[in-house]
């Protein structure tokens, strides 16, 4: 409550909510390390996959198949081949988080280069950039992953692509929300007063600002892409066997579900969630920590964008309960 | 160790209760309670979707399983015969004669039999069947038809009705086998309403498929089912149940709980892993030797398979027993012929090449092939892909590596006929009870890349068998074709699936015919 | 400076007041928490104050001095993890503290009621008024049938000044004006006849002009009733305007209470002392310092740096030796009227002689029927096109040394005017002329060139500092970019502490993010990186605007040294007139976009002034006091 | 009159993007590797004949010529003829197309009942252990897979407590509306999982704006009760962003929808393009995509208008 800082005008007087108290800001520390730790050791795991994994993820063995988890030898069972499914879900890892990784990053810098783009070109191109990113964005993701595997044969490069599709819109709106409301800052104008030019607003007063929100959006997307390509994989149109990945794992598991032998989907499930909720953590984590500035939560989902030049008089009843700072995750939300 | 014991246990039950059908010589070859009775609904879980319900366009084994409760042939099976080669029956034709020389089949028509539609079944109403598949200055000729039943109907010359109830085929070359032909389930010759296609058009009959059957078409809704209701005026012997309705339940975890949930009464394509659970649960898992035949070819475009010493040691190097207990928990039996159990020509007595990795190494070195330097790949339908890669692993203890292409059914139809480089096995499922089949075999390897120019023996052989007027000779004849087939390795017989339906506790005389369809005219429920 | 005393609160309008009434509301030992477990962390502590029946009682205090903490504690309305931690709150008697809040609803609206800052959003804007009021009259009259109600509702937009209410009852929120949905506030807090109404800044976000007629209202509808009403306001002069008694709290605590004469006129606090010296009083300008000698001789041409009146309070720290650094600056601001062409070689020419003349009758901007249109709706936004003229016909002209004010209500165009000029939106017609040069319609480079000579400060501090860079950082980027930022990182060091010297602030600021800083030092980085250019003209877009009064006082200060010090002109945007008429020379009055009057602000209280101008004056609470007994 | 503007005006710009999603349909078929024709017939047929057939398929016209037959296939015929099953698409996906409506429907009801209830829980009890609590399982829900989520449930209600079919559309004997309720209970919930907390979550932040909203604060200091605060002010304020949420959420849904009609045998549009991708069968693929296309943007209309129409400002423009 020191800060005498500015009232913003429309902000309502009655309820000052204090600064993030510290009690939580542990809450997150502790969050984050837990996330922290999750990832480091899924992604060494995978990346020393050959070195960590007790078994060959391929050797099947059908003398000792549908071992319980427990067994000597396979910590987690084995499956119906009699493979080790603790190595195959350490090798799974290998395959799903880097379909993840890969595919959210390439999303992002083609979404960030699209809203960029549109923010900064004029109200035709920018228009019809984000009236395209508008028909993407609620479209089915599942059609186009549909299309992509008619296209191309089911595999890593039709969910890579169909993640994209379903990935880019998001990034662009988010992006371009953000890059417009900094555009809308005084510090560009300023920036403008004080002689700058096109490119060195673009690179060098927003992009800074920009660059925090779209690592930490990319960051809290690849739990959920890494669970949407077990989907994808499940469902026959991603990954194909025998490689080890976890969609491919519960698919595979989903078969033997009924004759009792559960814990072969059970435990790849549960790893892509796990994961994903340790990529969520730590999206949320990278957010505090990140945000050097105390501003406002995710931008806007609505479509209508932004109210245009006299959005300046626009009273906060009319904004919707968007943008709020409370909002705790990511306010938009990818299908999976 | 339980799962070995109880199986064990079961196998022997089973096959006292085979014996116990054997011997009494009754239709049922699941339960025994008591006298038949009459009604019920009876659902049936089928894996695939069916095709079109089209007599003469069906492709797919789940197809003719529905359709043939309404499409009759000229001649059928036995199948309530759990063992051996099915007897052939009149079906629609009451008898049928060939001339001596082979080439001209006469069929005298039964004549109470009525389509769906209370139209009448004569010689005029099988010649537009014939003529819809066959005769190009037929108004319904339909090209798509024809070019299924080419195979058989290719050296067709003459085909007209005798008199009202009276048909002759006549062919260029002796054809011995063409009543078992008609019996069979596809590219063959069930005879559909004429009425139908001539009113609504070839394309539209699967909409209202009619034929002479015991059950007649009701509705159908694609990706959920097919139902089916009793012909009230059918010819022959009533039906118990009242309505047959058949699901499509592609999930095979969801078919057993189906019928688990008694959702259903009978599912096809059990999967050995659950074999168990359905006979703890009280189900019948019947045993039976039908032609459920899963074999391996090879991708001759690829050079490497065209040498006969790498054929060979593929082939030793393949335990198909342990196969059989380890993928198919022994629900399935070795195969070492190109013709099933259940086919006339069938002969349980031949071997090929014998589990003998040494030898397969041996064979491979001689080739020129260095433990690991053979590599190719495995294509196989998805649903095949355990038994991929238990191969996988089998052929790497001979020193050959596989990578595995694992596709859904009709991509993978498409891979094996326009293979690409590296291709090396695939995985087929098939089988007929005719010895004709071993033609039909053959000349599937061809698209497989294998030019029967390389083989002559072997060509020749099938086609004296094929063709030829000694009604005496004409088995043996198709052994040795088979034989020649068999030395030159050129397919790698795997084994025959021995359980593959479930039915409910109260499902009664339902038979696991030596064939790969059935028939529910004689199943009824019992409470 | 010194604080311009307050006017003798002139006799304000005494309603039935009764000295000796009872207390309705009885505020004592109140202290309120966020961390209800961590002692120390109150916001508000230990406050108390009684109200009583027909008296109007003020909680004054700038923003987080836990004046609406109160408000809502009183009300039950703290948010969360907000609680009372002591104290209590008694309501004719009744104590509210601890009441759940079925138990409090008992006393709302019908004893309590409230009317909100900010009009536009105390309304919901999904149901039209007549349901809004229909909702309130069912809630506490509930035997009512629909036709009464609507009869009632009518009677008391009526009562509060409404004419049309039967439009207003159709209409929704969004279709009223902001003083209109203010009336329809107070009518709706009013309609259960509360003992205590309590206004939380009421007519901060209304224009002047609305602000007072507003505010005389609701006195009305208090006292004509004998309730309470407890004020919750920054403004001295709705104080002033307002108050019987006065509770001034700081940092959550009362540091003076007492009778509005005794609070205003004599105020013992320190604290209380600073704050009423910092508000900008009309007519006290001339008075004061602020202005400086040069105002007089505006017409005849200014002659700028001889002000007589240095800053009072003196630039803390350094001032000296930055000026000592640059002695050429301070006598820049003494450029005659034909400094333009003979400036610097890197401007262009001035190449239209209409230009030239411009800056040979000595003015530094020239404005000349500058126009402006926004599109708004059309293509694909669902709403049919339409433009919006904000800025039509404008014309003035400024003189070098000059502090030029523009004035309007909000929506009159003088924002978009100053950033017209600032070469910050392309203007839709008209000519910007600054020294000869085209700003309007000039190209980028150009453009570019001339901009290190006139610069902008941003109404919003926060907003105009990049919150990603240091503010060294910001300072010097531009400083860089022009080629003024010498050499090595210890030429650059020395420049920023230089420039932060400047506007008072240390040298070590430099390295902290904009977060880091208070608003009032985040605008003094605003104009010490428009200072670090050295530029001529300054533009002030409503710089203090989002500031404290107390941190605005300061800033205006050093604002009026900095002018003359460095003998800058500038262009100031306000809408406060008293602060305009501190700090500006000459004022003109924007009114819809067209300029309406334009005069020297010694003439600012001439018979002449236009229509606009004297409404503004009319408004201004302060005025009022001082015209009327 | 200004709202029937805006409507055909989006109704004129939803035709560029149908055309659009048609040629793109259409290409996806002809850039398919793999020829269908051969993959079915290949083993059994000479080359004169595989021609032949692929006459009758029209597959030997120029390709902008097989696009507008195809159009008409789709416009007269509902889609040609299935390369795999060998009956008109429109048999296919018509009937699967009603029932994946009905799963869909049973999603967004699932959606809105669930995610208003939760988002509701969340947002009233917001700074509570409840709000954490409950925010704890939304996030964990969203990162569930759906495939997975929706085995999870048959394995806990229909196998375990057997509360619930397993799956499929009805039972053996048929069955009314209940029955088909009992079957849509399990894909409903898995299938509307994401978008139910999608919307919870935008509902509590709604809710969270609201009570901090000076109006909120008019009538709460008025002593009108909470609940009549809630359902009232609160809940017609977040109506329409809980629409538009919804109407954006039918994307996402859809696409659930066809995880969970594999995982629950419901007999769907997406087992059928499932089983068209994999047998090729492109026919269905593209009336499928055209199908869901063109619903899913009668749907984003349909969104549109209702949350114009909720929409104060717009109503009265």
């Amino acid at each position: 409550m020191a800060d005498l800082a500015t009232a913003p005008k429309n902000a309502s007087r009655l309820v000052p909510l204090p600064g993030r108290r510290p009690r939580t800001v542990t809450g997150r520390n502790l969050q984050v390390g837990v996330a922290l730790v999750i990832i480091a050791v899924v992604v060494l795991s995978s990346v020393f996959a050959p070195l960590v994994a007790p078994h060959d993820p391929l050797l099947s063995d059908p003398a000792s198949k549908y071992l319980p988890p427990g067994s000597p030898g396979h910590l987690l069972g084995t499956d119906d081949q009699g493979r080790d499914l603790l190595s195959r879900i350490i090798w799974g890892g290998r395959t799903s988080l880097l379909i993840a990784v890969v595919a959210v990053a390439f999303s992002t810098v083609v979404g960030s280069a699209l809203a960029i783009v549109a923010g900064f070109a004029g109200p035709l191109l920018s228009g019809l950039i984000m009236r395209t990113v508008d028909v993407m964005f609620a479209f089915p993701v599942i059609i186009v992953a549909v299309a992509l595997a008619a296209l191309f044969a089911p595999g890593p490069s039709v969910v890579i692509l169909a993640i994209a599709f379903a990935v880019i819109p998001y990034v662009s709106r988010v992006v371009f929300a953000e890059v417009k409301q900094q555009k809308g800052q005084d510090y560009v104008e300023a920036a403008v007063s004080l002689g700058a030019g096109h490119a060195s607003i673009l690179f060098r007063e927003v992009l800074p600002n920009v660059t925090t929100q779209i690592i930490v959006y990319a960051t809290s997307l690849v739990g959920g892409m890494v669970v949407f390509a077990s989907s994808l994989s499940a469902v026959g149109i991603g990954v194909q066997p025998p490689t080890a990945d976890w969609g491919q794992m519960i698919a595979t598991g989903a078969r033997v579900v009924i004759s009792g032998n559960l814990y072969v989907a059970l435990f790849p499930g549960l790893m892509v969630l796990i994961v994903a909720l340790a990529f969520n953590w730590l999206g949320d984590g990278l957010r505090d920590v990140l945000d050097v500035r105390q501003r406002s939560g995710a931008p806007s989902r609505r479509k209508t964008g932004d109210a245009g030049a006299d959005g300046r008089d626009t009273p906060v009843g009319a904004a919707g309960p968007d943008g709020h700072a409370d909002a705790s995750g990511p306010a938009e939300e990818v299908p999976r | 160790m339980r799962r070995i014991v109880s199986g064990v246990a079961l196998i022997a039950a089973s096959a006292v209760l085979l014996h116990g059908c054997a011997a009494g010589g009754g239709p049922a070859a699941t339960g025994d309670a008591g006298e038949p009775v009459e009604g019920g609904d009876f659902v049936s879980a089928l894996y695939l979707e069916p095709r079109g319900l089209d007599p003469h366009r069906q492709v797919f084994w789940e197809t003719y399983r529905v359709s043939r409760h309404i499409f009759e042939p000229l001649v059928q099976e036995d199948l309530t015969q759990t063992e051996g080669v099915p007897d052939l029956q009149p079906a629609l034709a009451e008898s049928w004669e060939s001339s001596d020389d082979g080439r001209t089949w006469t069929f005298t028509l039964r004549q109470d039999a009525t389509f769906h539609d209370g139209s009448r079944f004569d010689a005029e109403a099988v010649h537009q069947n014939v003529q819809r598949v066959w005769d190009e200055d037929y108004e319904f000729y339909d090209e798509e038809a024809a070019g299924r039943l080419q195979v058989w109907f290719g050296n067709l010359s003459e085909a007209q009705p005798v008199d009202d109830f009276t048909y002759e085929f006549t062919f260029s070359e002796p054809f011995l086998g063409f009543p078992r032909i008609l019996a069979q389930s596809m590219y063959t010759l069930p005879i559909g309403n004429p009425a139908v296609w001539e009113e609504h058009g070839n394309d539209a009959f699967a909409d209202q498929p009619e034929g002479t059957g015991p059950y007649r078409f009701v509705s159908r809704a694609i990706g959920d089912r097919i139902e089916l209701e009793r012909n009230e005026d059918y010819y022959g012997d009533r039906p118990y149940l009242d309505t047959l309705t058949f699901r499509i339940i592609p999930n095979n975890q969801t078919r057993v709980a189906s019928l688990l949930n008694n959702e259903v009464d009978h599912i096809s394509y059990v999967q050995p892993d659950d074999v168990e659970t359905l006979e703890n649960a009280g189900f019948n898992v019947p045993e039976g030797t039908g032609a459920q035949l899963i074999y391996l070819s090879f991708n001759y475009d690829n050079p490497q398979l065209q040498d006969e010493r790498v054929r060979k040691a593929l082939i030793h190097g393949l335990d198909r027993e342990a196969l059989a207990e380890q993928v198919f928990n022994g629900y399935a039996s070795p195969q070492y012929s190109f013709l099933p159990p259940g086919n006339e020509a069938y002969d349980p007595a031949v071997r090929d090449f014998e589990y003998d990795p040494e030898a397969a190494r041996e064979l491979l070195a001689d080739a020129g092939y260095e433990p690991g330097e053979l590599h190719f790949n495995l294509v196989v339908d998805v649903a095949n892909e355990n038994l991929a890669q238990w191969l996988q692993d089998a052929y790497g203890q001979i020193g050959v590596e596989t990578e595995i292409v694992s596709l859904d059914r009709v991509s993978y139809s498409a891979r094996v006929y326009n293979s690409e480089e590296g291709d090396g096995l695939s995985l087929d499922e098939f089988g007929e009870t005719n010895a004709e089949w071993l033609f039909n075999g053959y000349n599937g390897l061809t698209g497989r890349g294998l030019d029967q120019d390389d083989y002559p023996e072997v060509t020749e052989a099938i086609q004296e068998a094929l063709y030829t007027d000694d009604e005496d000779a004409r088995i043996q004849q198709w052994q040795e074709a088979e034989a020649l087939l068999r030395e030159n390795a050129l397919v790698i017989p795997a084994v025959n699936l021995t359980r593959y339906y479930a039915t409910g506790p109260n499902v009664q005389g339902f038979t696991f015919a030596s064939t790969n369809w059935y028939d529910l005219s004689t199943v009824w429920l019992s409470e | 400076m010194t604080a311009s005393a307050p006017r003798p609160a002139a006799v304000a309008p005494q309603p039935g007041r009764r000295p000796g009434a009872a207390a309705v509301l009885e505020v004592a030992g109140l202290s309120v928490s966020f961390e209800p477990k961590s002692p120390g962390s109150e916001v508000v502590r230990d406050v108390g104050f009684t109200l009583s029946a027909g008296e109007v009682l003020a909680l004054v205090g700038e923003s987080g001095s836990g004046k609406s903490v109160t408000a809502s504690a009183i009300l039950g309305l703290l948010p969360r993890p907000a609680q009372i931690t002591s104290g209590s709150i008694r309501l004719g008697g009744d104590e509210l503290t601890g009441l759940s809040q079925r138990g409090l609803s008992a006393y709302r609206g019908r004893r309590l009621g409230v009317i909100f800052q900010n009009p536009l959003a105390s309304l919901d804007p999904s149901f039209t008024v007549r349901n809004q009021l229909g909702e309130i009259i069912r809630h506490h009259r509930p035997g009512l049938g629909s036709g009464a109600r609507n009869e009632l509702a009518a009677e008391w937009l009526r009562r509060v000044g409404i004419g049309d209410a039967d439009r207003v009852l159709r209409a929704y929120p969004h279709e009223l004006s902001g003083g209109m949905r203010q009336r329809v506030m107070i009518a709706l807090a009013s309609l259960a006849e509360p003992a205590v109404l309590i206004a939380d800044e009421p007519t901060t976000a209304l224009d002047t002009v609305v602000q007072r007629q507003v505010l005389d209202l609701l006195h009305e509808v208090v006292t004509t009733r004998d309730a309470a009403l407890l004020l919750i306001t920054h403004d001295f002069d709705v104080v002033e305007h307002m108050a019987d008694r006065v509770v001034v709290l700081r940092d959550g605590r009362v540091v003076e209470a007492g009778v509005r004469s005794e609070v205003l006129q004599r105020p013992r606090h320190p604290y209380t002392k600073l704050l009423l010296s910092s508000v900008p009083r009309l007519g006290a300008a001339p008075a004061g310092a602020g202005r400086g000698a040069a105002q007089p001789g505006a017409d005849a041409g200014p002659p700028p740096g001889t002000g007589s009146a240095a800053a009072s309070e003196g630039n803390p720290g350094g001032t000296g030796s930055a000026d000592a650094g640059r002695p050429g600056r301070v006598t820049s601001g003494a450029r005659t009227p034909l400094a333009g062409p003979a400036d610097p070689a890197d401007l262009t020419e001035p190449n239209d002689p209409a230009e030239a003349a411009d800056s040979e009758r000595g003015e530094l901007l020239t404005v000349r029927d500058l126009t402006k249109t926004f599109a708004l709706g059309g293509l694909g936004t669902g709403m049919p096109r339409r433009e919006f003229t904000a800025v039509k016909d404008v014309a003035f002209a400024v003189r070098p040394g000059e502090a030029y004010g523009l004035i309007g209500r909000s929506g009159s165009g003088k924002s978009t005017v100053a950033r017209l000029i600032g070469g910050l939106l392309p203007a839709t017609s008209g000519s910007v002329v600054f020294d000869g040069h085209q700003i309007t319609g000039s190209g980028g480079a150009a453009l570019t060139r001339l901009r290190p000579r006139f610069q902008y400060v941003f109404q919003d501090a926060t907003s105009s500092l990049n919150p990603r860079l240091t503010v060294g950082e910001q300072i010097l980027r531009p400083l860089r970019r022009f080629g003024l930022a010498g050499r090595g990182r210890a030429a650059g060091r020395e420049l920023l502490e230089e420039k932060l010297a400047l506007v008072g602030l240390p040298a070590e600021l430099g390295g902290r993010y904009p977060h880091a800083l208070s608003g009032g030092q985040r605008q003094r980085i605003g104009i010490a990186r428009a200072l670090a250019l050295e530029p001529e003209l300054l533009i002030l877009d409503e710089p203090t605007s989002a500031l404290d009064v107390s941190t605005q006082a300061t800033l205006v200060e050093l604002l009026l040294d900095l002018k003359h010090r460095l003998g800058l002109t500038y262009v100031f945007i306000g809408h406060n007139l008293a602060l305009v008429e501190w700090i500006c020379d000459r004022i003109g009055v924007l009114e819809q976009g067209a300029l309406v009057d334009e005069f020297a602000t010694d003439d600012l209280y001439d018979d002449t002034r236009a229509e606009e101008t004297r409404a503004l004056l009319a408004a201004n609470l302060s005025t009022r006091k001082a015209g009327t007994p | 009159m200004g709202t029937v503007k805006r409507i055909g005006w989006r109704l004129l710009l939803m035709l560029p993007i149908l055309a659009l999603v048609s040629v793109l349909a259409f290409l996806i078929g002809v850039l398919t590797p793999g020829d269908p024709i051969e993959a079915q017939y290949a083993n059994r047929f000479t080359a004169e004949q595989l021609d032949q057939i692929r006459a009758t398929y029209g597959l030997d016209l120029p390709l902008w010529q097989q696009y507008f037959v195809w159009l008409k296939n789709v416009a007269v015929d509902g889609g040609g003829i299935s390369i795999v099953l060998g009956v008109p698409v429109f048999d296919i996906l018509g009937p699967n197309f009603l029932n994946t409506l009905i799963l869909t429907l049973g999603g967004v009801v699932a959606c809105v009942v669930f995610g208003m209830a939760i988002g509701a829980t969340a947002g009233i009890f917001h700074r509570t252990w409840i709000d954490r609590a409950v925010m704890l399982i939304v996030q964990i829900g969203s990162n569930l897979s759906i495939y997975w989520f929706g085995l999870v449930l048959i394995i806990v209600f229909s196998l375990q407590l057997q509360w619930l079919p397993v799956g499929g559309m009805q039972s053996r004997n048929g069955g009314g509306f209940a029955d088909l309720l009992a079957h849509l209970v399990l894909p409903s919930l898995a299938a509307g999982l994401i978008s139910m907390l999608v919307l919870a979550r935008f509902v509590r932040i709604g809710i969270i704006h609201e009570v901090g909203t000076e109006h909120f604060k008019t009538f709460a200091s008025q002593g009108i009760p909470r609940w009549k605060l809630y359902g009232k002010h609160v809940g017609r304020n977040i109506l329409p962003s809980a629409v538009n949420i919804t109407g954006l959420e039918i994307g996402t849904l859809i696409t659930g929808v066809i995880f969970v009609e594999s995982v629950f045998n419901w007999p769907g549009i997406g087992t059928q393009l499932l089983n068209a991708v994999n047998g090729k069968d492109y026919p269905v693929i593209q009336g499928g995509i055209l199908l869901v296309a063109a619903c899913y943007l009668v749907v984003n209309l349909l969104t549109d208008i209702t949350v114009d129409s909720l929409n104060p400002r717009l109503r009265r423009a």
